[in-house]
């Protein structure tokens, strides 16, 4: 099955942007596929390569970046909402890409379930 | 429908409207609590009740992990079904739509 | 209209799929963001030709009060934009009648047409989208 | 003791928590209603009630340009007294100590 | 310890004002970062030598619930922290009986002693407090 | 009578940072001081001169920076928080320090009054 995934809350300040990772990871672990990740409101600030957690603590920025990596995953930042929060292509982390609203919608149509994390 | 709440039931309303609609109509619909709102999935609490009630004609899940991290793995109420992040994406993936009541 | 869309092309955008589609809208305007940022989402679905619809329930009904002025607060009025859905062909608007009854409102106090419908029939009509993003 | 609330009476339980401890020991307090708060401060609704008992023992202000945003302006419920930006400074400099009810 | 502080020598910092600080915690841990944040405040205001005290009130008491492991969620577990506040001498915990109540909750399930008072006295030390900061 | 203001949330997102600006505005015409306004949580978010909202909406972040020049006002992002948020030295808009969060406590040590704007 395909999966979209809607992120509505930035790192660390709301559960949702870890509750939306390990999500994606044991839909991937299941064989599921993941359409697009799509990062709207808050969410935006998960993908600022500038982010430096304390050691003990996820890297929430990093570990995106990675399951990117491994798995392929779309990763799309709304233009809109980075803008209105300081988000922009040179401090983007790997991965990542920013790009309209239109990409969230046409994931609701793509995918076969589209699932909210948000505050 | 799978209807997600992710908010305390002492905090926000959010559970208690999505009970509204979703035992307006319970037919296929199933609710799963997760993050703070899993601590309407235990018992001894002033809200006890309307998660016994709401079991009447919809399923009740909560997220272990939540659970677990908030320690309240020991006062679950009998009949709420435990799933874990697979468990998750099961019920997800069984489910035409789903809505997360925000 | 392509930057807006995330550079998809109509071409690419109808892709012959017609989803139902139901933003919830269930926070007050002005408090927090959503109310606004939820409105930039509906409005870039209608390039897209699919069955759109919003329900307003609980705070969210306060989106649509008549005689919003945010001049004191400094924030940009953005009610008038709910008058602009039509243009759009965004015509489904539905308020739960609990919600606006628990607020002492009524269609009068409100922007625009809309139909009120019971939490029984909202919930009828959730049951019947594929997909449901909530603000 | 000027408290202070933000959110909306509707969804979040924040104003009952505050005037549970603000009417323990009205003594000196006040409660200043601001953002999604003041639909707390219209009448006609579910939460009238509350507010009005509230006003028995403790002074209720409610900030004028977010009354004015949300199209509340015609609502306020008598008794209810008015303030803008200016009067909350006035009222935060009046009261020893500040509490916002996050 | 002057990073921690905010570059502000503990001379500096030690300006001879001794005022009443309350941290009020209302929020429950994990769904939100308030709760770690907080503590995080409270721990600095150590070093400054004020007459310091927290509060517990609503879903804040579940902060102090035993037997938290966040392990599956892959976030830090703080919860021992709260055990380490005795070696700030941070010593005044206060929790509200109501909001133990209403969550089923009694002394012996909270992670460390603390003073249980009922809203009324909650509410005269809050009154009495110079500065009362809320997360 | 001297105020110190804790802004807990990001712009845009909640209108907490809009309220602390107009108390902080109509604080000083009415006289008072601003001893510090100290940004937390969120709160940092409200910091990087990279944002830049629409065109017909308020622009908060050079907002505050206009303030603390013109009334010369100390403006403090808490450092751990910033930190967990992508907020760096390098983004910071003019106005804006980044400092420990004993610059809070000192703060309402030093202000007859500190004011709490969050969510």
């Amino acid at each position: 099955m395909k999966f979209g995934i809607l992120v509505s809350e930035g790192p660390y300040t709301h559960q949702a942007a870890d509750t939306a990772y390990q999500f994606v990871k044991a839909a991937l672990e299941k064989g599921h596929q993941i359409h697009r990740v799509f990062f709207y409101h808050d969410g935006v600030n998960n993908s600022t390569k500038l982010t430096e957690p304390p050691q003990d603590d996820r890297h929430i920025v990093n570990r995106w970046s990675k399951l990117a990596q491994e798995h392929n995953i779309d990763l799309v930042v709304c233009v809109a909402a980075a803008l209105r929060r300081g988000i922009r292509d040179d401090i983007l982390a790997p991965g990542f890409r920013i790009s309209g609203l239109g990409q969230l919608v046409e994931s609701g149509i793509q995918a076969d379930r589209l699932v909210t994390f948000g505050d | 429908m799978l209807n997600i709440v992710n908010k305390s039931p002492f905090e926000k309303t959010t559970l208690e409207s999505c009970l509204r609609v979703a035992q307006a109509r319970p037919n296929g619909s199933a609710l799963l609590l997760i993050e703070d709102a899993v601590y309407a999935a235990t018992k001894g609490n002033a809200v006890e009740g309307r998660i016994r009630d709401a079991m009447k004609t919809v399923p009740v899940y909560a997220l272990w992990p939540d659970l677990e991290a908030r320690g309240m793995q020991d006062r679950v109420i009998e009949g709420v079904k435990l799933v874990d992040y697979g468990g998750f994406v099961d019920l997800a993936a069984e489910h035409n739509t789903i809505q997360s009541w925000l | 209209m392509t930057e807006a869309t995330g550079g998809i092309e109509m071409e690419e955008g109808q892709s012959g799929i017609v989803k139902k589609f139901m933003f919830v809208n269930r926070k007050a305007p002005y408090g927090t963001v959503y109310a606004l940022e939820g409105l930039e989402v509906v409005l870039i679905s209608a390039a897209f030709d699919q069955d759109v619809s919003m329900a307003f329930l609980d705070d969210g009904v306060y989106q649509l009060a008549k005689g919003q002025h945010t001049k004191a607060i400094d924030v940009k009025n953005f009610s008038p934009t709910y008058r602009a859905l039509e243009g759009y062909d965004i015509e489904k608007l539905y308020v739960e009648k609990e919600s606006l009854e628990a607020r002492g409102l009524s269609q009068e106090n409100l922007l625009v047409p809309v139909e009120v419908l019971n939490s029984k029939e909202i919930a009828a009509l959730m049951a019947d989208q594929d997909v449901v993003i909530s603000f």
